[in-house]
Parts: C-alpha cells; sequence; structure tokens
C-alpha cells in the first residue's frame, strides 16, 4: 500500500508539471518566467500585477457567469436529448436501429469545423447571433453523449427494467427513474466531460461571440495572447488560473457525486 | 424516445455537415463571389497532394501512439488509485487536472517544459548525460511530442471512465474469484475485472481513437503542422485548407473521405467488439 | 489636424480589429478622441485574437451578409479581400478631403495596401524586421554592442563566438516560420522580387533567392542556428540564451517586459545585404472599409481618416510600439519626438521605413498557401535535410503550380 | 373478474426449443401453480405473459383482452421476479411504493420538488406510504424499510420483490418462485400472506414453485410441465393420487414415487418379477407399477426386498431398500415410531394395498387398473 | 484433516449488530447444517470463514492454521454463492474449470495464446477438462456446457455454482443455500450427489439451507441460529426431537410445532387450561406445553378442539384445528386415509402421548418433564 501512494505521488508529479508551471508563471513578473535557472519560486512576487492585469482588463466574473449559464445549458440539454436516446439504443428494439446507431457514430466522427459554416449561417439569418441561443444550440445533441449512455445502459440488468414495466413505468419513466439513477457514475464522468470542453471550447465562441457581452472563460484567456507581440505570459497564466480554478472545483463536488455512485450502486439486487 | 434527439440531430448536426459535404463537389472559396461543380476534381487533387498523403501517415502514427497509451495508462490509474481508500479522493483530481486544462494556457507550458535549451525536460536530460532533442521543432521528434502531450490530456479522461465501469462489477464477483484461487490484484484482474470491463474499455477505445484521430489544438497552437508538415495531421491539413486557405470545397472533400474511412473503421470494430464483450 | 464635417444625424458604426491585446489601449484611446470630435457617431469594436481569424470573421460574415463598417486588416491580407471585392476603393473619399500627400499620406505609405489597382485600404500600424540582440553576449563574446556589424557575415561570426560560450548559449535565430515575411526580407535584401513584374511568372527563382536560402543554410551550418520554434526563440532570448533574433519590432514591447532586467536589450537595423537595392516588408494592419449604407460608409470613414491621422497614428504608436502610418507623425517631432527620445529602442524600425516596400501578397486564390511552401521549404534547410541547390527549384515548381493560371 | 387464457405458445431460443405449444387456462379468482423441473421453461412462460419475453406463436388473453402484443404496463399484471429485480437506488419503502406512486400519481405530481407542492400529493403520497407499511408488515419487513436493497439478506431482499407485487391489485399475479430463499417457518407464514390475499382480491395467480407442499397446499389446480409441454393440469389431489403420466408421478412426491418393471399377461393380470401383484388390467405386455412409498410398509408378505439405511425425517422415517429381485431402489415412508427392529441388511418384504398401486403402459400413460386379488394388505 | 473452528465472531453493519459472538466448530469431516430464519447473519457468517467479508472480533481456525488474516484465496475452501456469482463472460465449461486453473496452472500457463505453446499446458487443461464434465455430469449440466450464465435457468445456475465448488478438495466447504432453486426432484437427486462427495472426501462442510428435510437428512449436526446467536448445535434426531429452546423448537418442523400456555402447580403437575396434561416437572408457575403436529391425533379424549379444516399434502393430511379454551390454533399430521368423518366445524379431542410433550419455562428454555397420567393415549 506504500509503494501504491509513492508510485501515484511520483507519476501525480509528473502529470502536474505543466500546472506548477502555469500558477508559479502567474505569480512572477514576465521577466522572470523565461529563465534558464528551474526555480518555480518567483524572486519578485508579480501576483497583484499579472492578477490584477487580468481582473481589470478582462470582466472576470462576468465571463464565468456566462461560462456558467452556457455549460449548464448545453448540459441541461444534452442529458435532456441524450439519455432517453442512449437508452432507446442499449434497450429497446425498434426498426431503423442500426441505422440510428450508426448515425451517432457518424456524428460522433464529424468534427466541430465541419458544420460551423452552415449553422453560423443559420445563426446569422435568424440573427442570433451573440446571444446564449448561439452558444448553446450547436452542442445540444451530443453523439458522444448517446454513445457514451448506451455503453453504460447496456450493462444494466434486463430483468430491472421488466419489473418497471410491470410497476407501471412508461419508458419516460424508466429512463428517468430507473436507469439515469443507477448510472451515475457514467453521468458523472460525461457531465465533467461536457462542462470541460465547453468551458474551454475556443473555436465556436471565436465565431459567435462578439464582445464581452456573452464571451466565455476561455476568451477571456486569449485576450492576452498575441502571435506579433509575444503573449503577455504572467497575465495569460493569471487568467488561465482564474479560469480553471471554477472548473476544479466543480470537479471536486462532482467526485463526490461519483464516490456515493460507487458506494449505492453495488447493481446486485 | 429518440424523436427530440433525432430532430435535434438532424437540425444541429446532420444537415450542416451534408452542407458542407456537398461543398467537397464544387470548388468553393470563403469570400468568392462564385462556385462552381467540379464533381471529383478535389478528389483528384487530393491523392497527388503531398501534403495529405504526409497528413494521413502523421495521424495514423499519433493515433497508434495515444490510443493505447492512453488507454492503458488510464486503465492503470483507475485500477491503481480505486485499489486503496488512501489519497483517493486527492489522487483522482490530480490526474484528471489535465483534462480540465485550457489548451491555450497549457500549450505554453509545454513549450516550456520542453523548451530544447531552457526547458526542464532536457534539463534533466542533460543531467544524466542523454541527448537533448528539438522536441517540438524537429521533424524526428515532434509527433512524439504532441503524442505525450496527447497522452497527458486523455488519461485522466480515460481514467474516469474507467472508475465508472468498475463501479457497475458486482463485488459478489470478487469474492467468488478469491475464493476460487485468484492469489493475487492480477488474477482478479484476468478473471473479473478485465472481461467485465469490456463494454467500457471499448467505449474507450472507441473514444479515445475518435478524440485522437480529431488531433487538431495542440497543432494549431504548438507547431502549425511544422516543421516542413512534420506534424500535420488530417484534421489540422482540413482547417488549413479550409480556414487558412478559404478552399472549403477541397477542404469538405477531405472531411468526406476522413468520414468514410473511419466509419468503416468503427463500424468494423462495433461489428466484431461489441458482441465480445456484451454478455447478455 | 483634419478638416471634419459634423454628421447629421446620430449613427452607430461597428468596427473591427485584431490582436486587442495589443491594441485595445491605443484603439480605446483613439475612440475616446474621436468621441470628441464626433459625438454623434457611436463606435462599437468588435475583436479576433489575430489576424487569420480576422479575416476569417469578414469572409464568414460577407457569407452570412452582416460585416462590420470598418475592419483593420493584415496588409497581406488586403489583396485577398481586393480581389474578391469585399475591399472598397478609398481614393475618391480620400482625395475629395484634398491632396494625400499634404494629409500626410505619402505615396510609400499608401502603397502598402494599394491592391488590385486601388487603393484597397489606408494603412494604420507598420512594422519592419529589426535585430533584436542581448547586448550581455555580445560583449562577453568580444563583440561591442554599440558597433554591431552591418552585415550577415559579421552577424554570422559574431553568432558563432556567442555560441562557443557554451551553458547552451545560442548565437543566432532568425525567425523563418509562421509566414514568408522573413524569407522575403532576405529576398527584397538581395533586390529581388517574389514574382516577375507582370506577376505572371516566379521572382526568386533566380540568383536572388538561392543566395537568401544559402544564407540561410549559412546561419545554421556557420552560425550555428537552432531548430526552434519562435515561442522557443523567444523564450530562449528572453532567458538570456540567444544572443541574436531577427524579427518584427512588433514584438518589442513584449521582448522587453520579458527580459526585464534580466540582460540589457537592444535594437538594431536588419544586416545589409545589398546597400543599394536591399529592401525590407512591412508588417501592420491597414483599415478596410467594408460599410455599405451610405450613412455608416461615411462615419467609418471619419473613423478610418481620424485613426490615421497624425494625432490617431501617434496614438497607436505611443501605446503600441508600432510606425506610425502618417508622414505628417513621423517627420514632426511634435507628435512622437518625445516619445522616441524616451525609447530609443523603437527607433530602430523608424530608421528604416526608407528602405521598406509592402509586403508582397501573392495574386489569386492560393496566396495563402505559397507563403506555407515556402515556409517548408525552407524547413528542410533548417533540418538540414537539402541543400539550398535542390530546394529552390523545387519550391519554385511548387509555388508555380498554385499562381493562378494565365487567362483566369 | 379476470383469468388467463394462453393458447399454443411456442418459443425457441436459437435452434433450442423451449416451449412447444403450450396452452393453459387459469379462471377467474383461480390459483395456478406451475411446477416441473428446472430449465423446463416455466420462467419463460411466465415471460411470455408478462410480455418481456415475446413467443414465436400463440396468443395470451387476459380477462377478455387479447395482450399478446401488447406492452408489459398495459397488461395489468403484477410480477415476483426470481432476480428479484428491486430499484438499486431506491429505498425498501420506495421500492414497494414503485407501482403504487406510478398509478396513483400524475406525472407532475411524481416530479422531486414540483410534486410536493401540488394540491393533494401530500395526502395522495401519504396513502401510498400507509399502504406500504401494511403490506411490508406481514412480511417482515416493517424494520428494514429505509434500506436500500444492497443492505438485505437474499431472503429479505425476495420478500421486498413480493410486497412491491401484492401491494396493488392487478388483473393476474405472476410469482416465479417467490418464497424459494426463505426459511421453513416464515415461507409457512407468507404462503399462508399470499392466499388470504389471493383469497380476498380473487385475482388469477401463476405461480412458479419448486416446493411441492407449496404447489399442493396453496394451488387450486397444478399444472406440470416438462420439456416445454404441460403434461397434466389437475387439482393437487388428483395429480398426486391420480397422475396421468409415469413422468408426472415420478416428478410430484418426495421421496420420488417407486416404479417396478412389471408384466401383463394374456389375461391381464399383472405380475412384478414374476410374482403377481393382484391387480388386472386391459393393457398387455410390458408395464411399469408405481408405488407411493407412503403406500408401502414392511409386511409378512409382499414384494421381496433387502433393507439398505433409514433416514430420519422429524416427522417421519424413510426406509431405503432394494428390490430382490431386480435391485431397483425402494423406499417406503413409515411413522418414526416404525424404527424398531428394522436392521439394514435384513431381508424383509414390502406390502401394499393394490388400490393404491399406479400402472403405466409403455409410453408412459396410465392404464386402468382394478384388484385382483390382494398380494398383502397393510 | 480439517475442521473450522469459529470462535467469538461479531459483525456490525453501521449501528446494527449481525453476529454477536458467535463460536461454533465444525468437526473434520463433519457435515453441519446451519439453520435460522432469514435474516439472521448466516450467509454473513459463511462470508466471514470464507474471508470475504471482515468480522469485528473473532477468530476462525481452518485445521489446524489461524485464518482470520488471510486472504480468501489462501484459506483453501470452496464456496456456493447465495447469488451464484457466476463470471458472465465465461461458458458454463470455463466457469467450472476455474477453481482448478487457478491452482493448477502457473500464471504464464493461464495466459491466454501464450500459455497454449508452453510445455504441459495442453496436458493440464485436458486433464481439468475431464474434471469439469464429470463433475457437470451428474448435476445434468452435460448439455449446457458451452452456455453462457445470461443464457440458463435459475436453477440451471445454481448447479453450476454448484458444480464450481465440489470440483476440488479443499479443506472446508461452505454452501449457501446450493439447491434453493431446484425441484424436488432434482433437489433429492443432488442432495445424494453431495453427501457422497462428503462421504467421499470428508471435508467439513458447513451447509446452510432453508429446507429443513436437507438440514436433517443430510447433517451429522444441524446449528440453530437467531438474531445473530447460536441457539443450539446438535445431531438432527436431537435438534428437533430434544430441542434445548422453544424458539428452536419453533423454527424447526413443518408444521410449525403446537404450543400452548401451560401452569405447573406447586406440586409440579402441569395443566393446560385447567385441564391436566398427564406431565410433572420440577418447575413452577408458568410454562409453555409444545406438541408436534405428528404427536397430535384425534381420540376420544385430550385437548378439547374445533376442526378448521382439512389440508392434502399428497402423503398426508394436515388438520387445522383451534383449541377450545383459549381459540390457539393446533395443527395434527394425520395418514391420508384419516380423512374420512372429519368435518370442518365439528369439536373433536385432540390427544397425545406425554412422552411426546416438550415443556419450556418462561424464559423459552426447556423444562424436564415425566408422565404423570396418560391424559390419553393415542
Ligand atoms: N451491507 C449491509 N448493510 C447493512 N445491513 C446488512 C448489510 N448486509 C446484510 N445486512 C443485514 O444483516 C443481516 C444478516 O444478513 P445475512 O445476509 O447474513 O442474512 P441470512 O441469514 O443469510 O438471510 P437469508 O436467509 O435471507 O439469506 C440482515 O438483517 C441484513 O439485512
Ligand atoms: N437467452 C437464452 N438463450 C438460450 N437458452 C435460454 C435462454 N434463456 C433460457 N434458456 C433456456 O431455456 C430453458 C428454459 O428456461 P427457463 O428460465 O424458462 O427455465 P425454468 O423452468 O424457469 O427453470 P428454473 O426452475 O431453473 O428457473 C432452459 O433450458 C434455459 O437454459
Ligand atoms: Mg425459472
Ligand atoms: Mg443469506
Amino acid at each position: 500500500m506504500r509503494a501504491r501512494i509513492a508510485v501515484l505521488a511520483l507519476l501525480g508529479a509528473l502529470v502536474l508539471m505543466p500546472y506548477l508551471w502555469m500558477v508559479a508563471a502567474s505569480v512572477k513578473p514576465v521577466s522572470e518566467i523565461f529563465r534558464a535557472s528551474l526555480s518555480i519560486w518567483p524572486e519578485q512576487f508579480a501576483a497583484a500585477e499579472n492578477y490584477g492585469k487580468v481582473l481589470t482588463r478582462v470582466p472576470v466574473l462576468h465571463y464565468i457567469w456566462n461560462g456558467i449559464v452556457v455549460c449548464g445549458g448545453i448540459l441541461l440539454f444534452q442529458l435532456l436529448f441524450a439519455v432517453p436516446a442512449g437508452y432507446a439504443l442499449a434497450k429497446l428494439r425498434f426498426p431503423g436501429r442500426g441505422i440510428a446507431f450508426g448515425a451517432v457514430m457518424l456524428g460522433l466522427l464529424v468534427p466541430p469545423h465541419v458544420p460551423a459554416l452552415p449553422l453560423y449561417v443559420a445563426a446569422s439569418g435568424l440573427g442570433l447571433l451573440d446571444s446564449y441561443t448561439a452558444l448553446i444550440a450547436p452542442f445540444t445533441i451530443s453523439a458522444f453523449a448517446i454513445f457514451l449512455f448506451r455503453q453504460f445502459f447496456s450493462a444494466l440488468p434486463d430483468d430491472l427494467l421488466h419489473a418497471a414495466r410491470l410497476d407501471g413505468m412508461g419508458e419516460w419513466s424508466i429512463v428517468w427513474r430507473v436507469v439515469l439513477p443507477n448510472a451515475w457514475p457514467a453521468a458523472t464522468a460525461f457531465a465533467i466531460f461536457s462542462v470541460v470542453s465547453h468551458w474551454n471550447d475556443l473555436f465556436w465562441p471565436l465565431i459567435v461571440v462578439q464582445g464581452h457581452e456573452h464571451a466565455t472563460p476561455a476568451l477571456g484567456v486569449l485576450y492576452f495572447r498575441s502571435e506579433e507581440a509575444g503573449d503577455d505570459f504572467g497575465a495569460m497564466m493569471a487568467a488561465a488560473v482564474l479560469m480553471t480554478l471554477p472548473l476544479v472545483l466543480a470537479f471536486l463536488l462532482a467526485q463526490r457525486r461519483f464516490v456515493e455512485g460507487i458506494a449505492t450502486t453495488g447493481l446486485k439486487g | 424516445m429518440t424523436l427530440p434527439a433525432g430532430i435535434a440531430y438532424l437540425l444541429l448536426l446532420l444537415l450542416p455537415t451534408l452542407a458542407t459535404v456537398l461543398l467537397a463537389f464544387t470548388d468553393y472559396e470563403l469570400g468568392a463571389p462564385a462556385l462552381g461543380w467540379i464533381g471529383l476534381d478535389n478528389f483528384r487533387e487530393m491523392l497527388a497532394d503531398r501534403g495529405f498523403g504526409v497528413s494521413v501517415r502523421n495521424t495514423v502514427v499519433y493515433v497508434g501512439l495515444v490510443t493505447p497509451v492512453s488507454i492503458l495508462g488510464g486503465l492503470g490509474l483507475a485500477l491503481l488509485v480505486e485499489a486503496g481508500v488512501k489519497g483517493r479522493a486527492f489522487f483522482r483530481a490530480v490526474f484528471f487536472l489535465p483534462v480540465v486544462s485550457l489548451t491555450v494556457a497549457m500549450a505554453a507550458a509545454w513549450q516550456y517544459l520542453l523548451h530544447p535549451t531552457i526547458g526542464p525536460v532536457n534539463a534533466a536530460l542533460r543531467a544524466m548525460g542523454v541527448g537533448t532533442p528539438f522536441w517540438l521543432s524537429s521533424s524526428d521528434t515532434v509527433l512524439l511530442s504532441l503524442a505525450a502531450i496527447g497522452v497527458w490530456e486523455s488519461i485522466g479522461f480515460n481514467m474516469v471512465l474507467f472508475m465508472a465501469g468498475l463501479t457497475a462489477i458486482p463485488r459478489e464477483l470478487y469474492a467468488a474469484a478469491e475464493v476460487d484461487g485468484a492469489r493475487g490484484g492480477f488474477d482478479r484482474f484476468r478473471l473479473v475485472t478485465w472481461p467485465l470491463l469490456g463494454p467500457t474499455t471499448l467505449f474507450v477505445l472507441t473514444i479515445s481513437m475518435i478524440r485522437s484521430l480529431r488531433v487538431f489544438d495542440t497543432v494549431a497552437v504548438l507547431t502549425q503542422g511544422g516543421p516542413n508538415k512534420a506534424s500535420e495531421v488530417l484534421l489540422f491539413t482540413m482547417y488549413q485548407q479550409g480556414f487558412t486557405y478559404l478552399r472549403l470545397g477541397y477542404s469538405a472533400a477531405i472531411t468526406l473521405v476522413f468520414l468514410a474511412v473511419v466509419l468503416a473503421l468503427m463500424w468494423v470494430q462495433t461489428r466484431v467488439l461489441d458482441k465480445r464483450v456484451h454478455y447478455a | 489636424a483634419p478638416r471634419i464635417g459634423r454628421a447629421q444625424a446620430p449613427v452607430s458604426i461597428t468596427v473591427h480589429y485584431a490582436q486587442p491585446f495589443i491594441y485595445k489601449e491605443s484603439y480605446d484611446a483613439i475612440a475616446a478622441a474621436f468621441a470628441k470630435r464626433e459625438p454623434n457617431i457611436q463606435v462599437e469594436f468588435v475583436t479576433t485574437p489575430n489576424y487569420e481569424e480576422g479575416m476569417q470573421l469578414i469572409l464568414r460574415q460577407q457569407a452570412a451578409g452582416r460585416m462590420p463598417d470598418l475592419t483593420y486588416q493584415g496588409f497581406n491580407r488586403l489583396r485577398l479581400f481586393a480581389e474578391r471585392g469585399i475591399a472598397q476603393d478609398l481614393m475618391p473619399m480620400l482625395t475629395a478631403e484634398g491632396d494625400p500627400a499634404a494629409l500626410g499620406y505619402a505615396p510609400n505609405l499608401l502603397a502598402l495596401s494599394h491592391f488590385g489597382g486601388f487603393q484597397a485600404g489606408l494603412a494604420f500600424a507598420a512594422s519592419n524586421p529589426v535585430c533584436f540582440y542581448n547586448a550581455d553576449l555580445v560583449r562577453r563574446a568580444g563583440g561591442d554592442p554599440d558597433r554591431m556589424p552591418t552585415d550577415w557575415d559579421g552577424h554570422i561570426a559574431l553568432s558563432r563566438r556567442i555560441e562557443a560560450l557554451g551553458d547552451g548559449t545560442e548565437g543566432m535565430f532568425y525567425r523563418w516560420m509562421g509566414d514568408d515575411w522573413m524569407f522575403s526580407a532576405l529576398l527584397f535584401g538581395h533586390g529581388g522580387r517574389m514574382l516577375t513584374e507582370d506577376e505572371r511568372d516566379i521572382g526568386f527563382a533566380g540568383r536572388e533567392g538561392l543566395e537568401s536560402l544559402r544564407l540561410i543554410d549559412r546561419m545554421v551550418k556557420e552560425g550555428g542556428m537552432p531548430n526552434l520554434t519562435t515561442d522557443a526563440a523567444q523564450q530562449a532570448f528572453a532567458a538570456g540564451k540567444l544572443g541574436m533574433m531577427y524579427w518584427t519590432t512588433a514584438v518589442l514591447r513584449g521582448a522587453i517586459q520579458q527580459v526585464g532586467r534580466n540582460f540589457e536589450l537592444r535594437t538594431g537595423p536588419m544586416p545589409i545585404i545589398d546597400a543599394e537595392k536591399g529592401r525590407l516588408p512591412t508588417g501592420g494592419a491597414a483599415g478596410m472599409l467594408t460599410a455599405k449604407d451610405p450613412a455608416k460608409r461615411e462615419a467609418a470613414w471619419r473613423f478610418l481618416r481620424f485613426s490615421t491621422s497624425p494625432e490617431g497614428t501617434a496614438l497607436m504608436a505611443r501605446n503600441t510600439g508600432y510606425i506610425p502610418m502618417n508622414q505628417i507623425a513621423i517627420d514632426d517631432p511634435r507628435w512622437l519626438g518625445e516619445f522616441y527620445r524616451d525609447n530609443p529602442l523603437y527607433t530602430t524600425a523608424v530608421k528604416q521605413v526608407p528602405i521598406s516596400i509592402p509586403w508582397y501578397a501573392f495574386p489569386g486564390a492560393n496566396s495563402v498557401r505559397v507563403t506555407q511552401v515556402i515556409v517548408d521549404n525552407t524547413a528542410r534547410i533548417v533540418e538540414q535535410r537539402a541543400t539550398p541547390e535542390q530546394v529552390l527549384p523545387e519550391m519554385a515548381a511548387e509555388v508555380r503550380r498554385l499562381l493562378p493560371r494565365r487567362g483566369t | 373478474m379476470a383469468g388467463i387464457t394462453i393458447s399454443g405458445v411456442v418459443r425457441q431460443f436459437g435452434a433450442t426449443p423451449v416451449l412447444q405449444g403450450v396452452s393453459l387456462t387459469v379462471e377467474p379468482g383461480e390459483f395456478m401453480a406451475l411446477v416441473g423441473p428446472s430449465g423446463c421453461g416455466k420462467t419463460t412462460l411466465m415471460r411470455i405473459i408478462a410480455g418481456i419475453e415475446t413467443a414465436d406463436a400463440g396468443e395470451i388473453v387476459i380477462g377478455n383482452r387479447t395482450v399478446t402484443r401488447l406492452r408489459p404496463a398495459e397488461r395489468d399484471i403484477a410480477m415476483v421476479f426470481q432476480s428479484y429485480a428491486l430499484y438499486p437506488h431506491l429505498t425498501v419503502r420506495e421500492n414497494i411504493a414503485v407501482p403504487l406512486a406510478m398509478r396513483r400519481l400524475s406525472t407532475p405530481e411524481r416530479m422531486p420538488l414540483l410534486g410536493r407542492l401540488l394540491p393533494g400529493t401530500r395526502a395522495k403520497r401519504a396513502a401510498i406510504g400507509e399502504e406500504v407499511v401494511r403490506a411490508a408488515a406481514p412480511l417482515g419487513l416493517a424494520a428494514l424499510l429505509d434500506r436500500r436493497p444492497g443492505q438485505l439478506s437474499g431472503g429479505q431482499r425476495q420478500r421486498v420483490a413480493l410486497a412491491r407485487a401484492i401491494i396493488r391489485r392487478p388483473a393476474a399475479f405472476l410469482m416465479d418462485e417467490p418464497l424459494s430463499n426463505l426459511d421453513a417457518a416464515l415461507r409457512v407464514q407468507t404462503r399462508r400472506e399470499i392466499v388470504d390475499i389471493h383469497r380476498a382480491a380473487g385475482v388469477a395467480t401463476l405461480y412458479v414453485t419448486h416446493d411441492q407442499a407449496e404447489a399442493l397446499t396453496m394451488a387450486d389446480k397444478v399444472a406440470v410441465m416438462m420439456g416445454g409441454e404441460l403434461l397434466q393440469v389437475a387439482s393437487p389431489e388428483a395429480i398426486y393420487a391420480d397422475p396421468a403420466d409415469l413422468r408426472v408421478a415420478g416428478f410430484i412426491g418426495s421421496p420420488r414415487i417407486n416404479t417396478l418393471a412389471a408384466e401383463a399377461d394374456a389375461a391381464g393380470r399383472v405380475t412384478v418379477a414374476g410374482l403377481p401383484a393382484g391387480l388386472r388390467t386391459e393393457a398387455r405386455g410390458t408395464l411399469t407399477l408405481a408405488l407411493r412409498p407412503e403406500a408401502l410398509r414392511p409386511a409378512p408378505a409382499g414384494l421381496p426386498a433387502v433393507l439398505e439405511h433409514l433416514e430420519f425425517l422429524g416427522d417421519g422415517l424413510l426406509l431405503h431398500a432394494r428390490h430382490a429381485p431386480d435391485g431397483a431402489p425402494l423406499i417406503a415412508r413409515l411413522e418414526p415410531e416404525a424404527r424398531e427392529g428394522l436392521q439394514p441388511g435384513a431381508a424383509l418384504r414390502l406390502g401394499f394395498a393394490p388400490g393404491r398401486a399406479l400402472l403405466f403402459g409403455a409410453d408412459g400413460r396410465r392404464v386402468a387398473t382394478r384388484a385382483d386379488a390382494a398380494l398383502v394388505a397393510a
């Protein structure tokens, strides 16, 4: 057991290196960030300057709020659409099931860049640019989510669903009352994934967002990036730390859910 | 049941994709006043395009590196973290951190870590008296470096998925395995964990392959496909053709080929493997 | 001061610019000053993180049928907008206000954004390549930071000496990747051209092109130039591990910050190749009018005019470090004299303005692809996988294929 | 009142036929026990009636609705699953309440938070809660209501599954070995519980069990299934005392019925190993004589046998012997007091009353008999 | 030869005590049945012996090794799980082979491909294969060897679990209701199978069952557990005929033993509802008189009762009545022929031999008796 901790600690340190650097850089003056010496601790503490720059130039809280609205909205709709679809693909026989599953696999492969232009034109045509709707709508359907839920739902015992049907549950009730509560770890895993990827997404927000009103956290980090003039590393890392923080907190919370899931669903009853 | 999902899928994914894919048979360019129907010319050009060939090769290499390492690594981490109670929550968070990272910020960190002269990786290598490669700027090592970053990014996510899969295994089976004489962790793993993780593994495999096939961010931020296309991968080529060179028609043609090939691959995979991992 | 009439009705315009991190302060300052003069014109800014996104934004918005009224784009992108009929000819509006030269729009400045046979934009901010050097390293290597060598032979020799200092110290880095800008600096330095005068064939396939590639080859072979990425080079420089770095003056502000007090940073002119015919390319941004509605078009034009007036361009230069793009602002010390006295590192680029010519933009649909071909082929030399003699014809052939076919 | 009628149900798993044209009628209010060897298709039949499994052919009628194509929820059936199928994430209380909540509360009323705010929900929920307690108490679950299934023993889980089924009054009950994991005392008590519920509600019930005592004491009728076919459907007494088929006779009754090779001569006189059995029949040739263990007892005359050992049963004694002529095993069930004087290894004779002997033809079908001359009377 | 000794085992789940200091010894070669009401802790005890669950206190010795801290694999036991715990991905054949493969093959030999190439693996595998067939055949699994557990019926799964346990000769067998899902015929047959294996191997066996016939016929000794405590450990005969505790008497025997409130006067004469019971005792005051159903029969004199109904059992008849003075239920087990002349609703008297009456004190412990004067002899 001691060996386990040692191995984990070693691997953990390796994995954390970029993070360590990021946090260290966020409290260093720019002139100290790139130095041949490998010191983590700054000689001159520039946290106030870097973080101050971020806080004054970028409405951080507003961006984070936008991030919460957008990621929350996306997640909600994704679950709303994907959980029943995943259930149907896993447990129901219906004509066209094979095709539907093929469609999901296809959707999984389509890079987000592909439908972007038509979506952009459509959003623009509907006058939805620079709105929460434009940020949320294109991601409400997630092939990944459907695929994930299908995969995890197939592991549920069929008799459980049969019992539910006999108890008078319709398929919708089964999905929300039986299937989802017993697939908590999978749902949590997905939620983490979804929130993380949309919190960090740059591609689509860059296309539809113009200005501060609806900007997402990742855009806040991008503010300090410049290919031509060289990035303002200190501020950029400070922004990255600030924007990543809510995610880390959210993960720590979700993790508790996750553990609970492990403890209560033995799925043997 | 699937109706709302179906409609959303149609409107938000399928139709726009089809619209884009139709462009594959045109010479459409972003901002160009008109577009012409050119049949299969784009595909012909692709066959002759050195960049496309290199890009396919690089993508295969990248996927071949990242997928197995991140799956085995993720599984290993999941087992290791879940093996004991002590530090479980802590390490779960640690290994998951890279997943929540922002590519732009992390790219900067990696640039520094892998810096040929002032970076700590090479400093360590130097201390060990080993050669110090130009990680991201040499065509020999650039794919390897990107793959390492790819593994770093996805290993935590695979770990979480495997953890979710582990929870679905009935504890009773471990008890049975112990009584049947499974002497150590490895026996238990072979007899119970691995086979019962089958569906999860298939899922993680599919997802990892797709995610690594779709590698884009790190390439775009760190190497721009260079040096001399040594790190050019399919999606980057597609993006570059479509958005940097504005040749949306050609870019769509690449997408189409990409989709066709990968779909065939996935189809075979699920056909063959799905049967073998679900024990009704 | 420019003559600016009063607009009758209040009008609001959308102005796009890229790189908010660099430009935000200057645009905000300009907008504030502008608002005093034109209280009826409301300016709203839209930004993109870089020029490439900026170009895409306009093209996408054009597809969707809604564009900003005014956009500031990278010089080398203007030709594309001109050829696609998105840019508008500004000359009529300019001449309507008087003699352009008298307003500070010198012919060489106007040339920077003259494409497709018309004035596609007005230059706003410009840069040219300079040599950044670490005076401490130069000194330690036995050189004199105040009297740097003026030609490449001298720089390469110095680089070698710096590298000999050991401890992972590198001598020089010529920033050849990203686009063809720095390659054209060598080519123009030899007096060469990218394409022939009539733009029907390659202009770099001859002696000047070969010498340019050989020079890069020598930097690697003799000068010990390492194979770094741009970012890595900049970081190594900031860390005091790189003697000389050749790049745009636009990064100067960032470099000063990154270097801090780590060592003494200096800038110097690019080494001279051909003292007579040698030229340097110009980078930077120009404002381009896209508004269709007459009232908005008029308002957008006024903002563009103000931003490129001596007052506006001086505000820009102060807040960014770019070269001001109004001859009056350059010549009249009233605007920037004090600033350059206090910030001598910024003057190098200004001194190079007389030999600066437009950044060449290739014609046709494949203009951006051509630049990538040049970068990729340069990489072969830097990685020492091919000789300049092998690379040049192949590069020429590849570029030729990408040029628009005759008659089309 | 609804009955269940199954006609011509066929089901194959791959190439294996499991049900080969099963037809069965459970009258309204009838309690039918379904017995048969392990793997004969009982669970499959149940699942087809419930609509969980589809039949390859055949029809199901419940009440006077043909439900063959209906979904399980529309068939109005309650079922106890052999594998319990409890909801792992719900407490015992919630598990039992599900069927009522699903039927009595409207969709908005079932919403987690919103539901509480609707007028009337609270009252309805309280009513359900009371019924849950009423259903759970007699099954000994009162103290376990707030546990999750994972924290219960096997028998406790089974009782929860039972409570969940009996809490409502469906058109038909299907119970698949609902008591197999209960101890004898609890089983008797629960058996009574089920019978009472059945009497009170008069709901047609199909009940799979391996416990013959269960089948015989609880059921109005017993259906014996083997190899995917129904062999006999009759009252418990008839199934036991008057089996129509040798396989039924062999399956019902514990210890197993004794069988001996017999012969009917041209006159129809039955002999066993050459000795007259005191029976006459219409059949001729090779036959099988079957005798329940309780029909045999040591007697001065009868089947010659060698005593092997005695087995104590608490309320009785089993005498294990071998038929001397052909070594066939013979078991007799005796009173505990009969033990004295019986020595393993000793030869003895086992007599029976001819009226209690059953005779089967070569095809296994029952053959009528009448007494000839008593071989030995008990 | 190894025995099992458990001393002072305590186990709580949260605040609920499940085992409260259980001590038990299974002698080498002994077959011990463990019975008790559902949820009393039998499975928990089994799991603690197997090492799957940990005890809060107490010690386990198998053979002469203290195994309290050893892993299950090191304890050398075989177990049949109440929930079967079959490997869903392995065929029946592979499931049964696991315990042998785990012990006989080295880790490299067990590798999927590599293993085949190692010398000797093939021979070892072939030997295991033969043993699997030998263990599976008598359980009726021969035709199912290549199925997966998901394609089996409940009883079939249980038999696979059993085959997996009995395929090797461990130091001890633990079986948790291994036959609960089998039909009567198969159960008798499998019971014999298990007893034979036990005789041949002489391995100490702890066997949980709810079937009293099983406990009484198979076991050398029966342990009765209730509320986390062992009440009595004794031979089947003693448990049945000579229970030390009223709870044991009530638990063992089906139908349940009849109990009547009794009184001992100052002279030690026992009366039931004022009538003398024909017994004397040392105890005084309130007592409980218990009578097995087979000890009661209609007689000219005896307990006054009212006949309620008759229940047909196949090999017997249950007479349900109520004790006239206090309405206590009385059950008598009669021969099937005794039916005639018994009418529900009629008054009758139920007599018993005083020697078969059991007397318990107010604390539930057994009280010695001697015959006084026969109330009524049967
Ligand atoms: N994980 C748990 N948490 C809380 N209580 C538990 C848990 N597991 C078992 N119990 C309780 O412990 C008691 C003993 O359980 P156990 O499974 O040993 O019973 P058993 O005697 O095997 O019963 P059965 O005959 O019904 O299988 C039961 O009352 C059960 O509810
Ligand atoms: N999915 C399946 N694939 C193939 N065969 C199956 C499948 N399910 C059940 N069977 C077979 O069908 C037969 C009938 O199964 P069923 O579960 O109905 O038996 P049962 O009578 O309920 O037995 P038990 O009393 O053991 O529960 C069995 O032989 C079983 O092996
Ligand atoms: Mg069954
Ligand atoms: Mg149990």
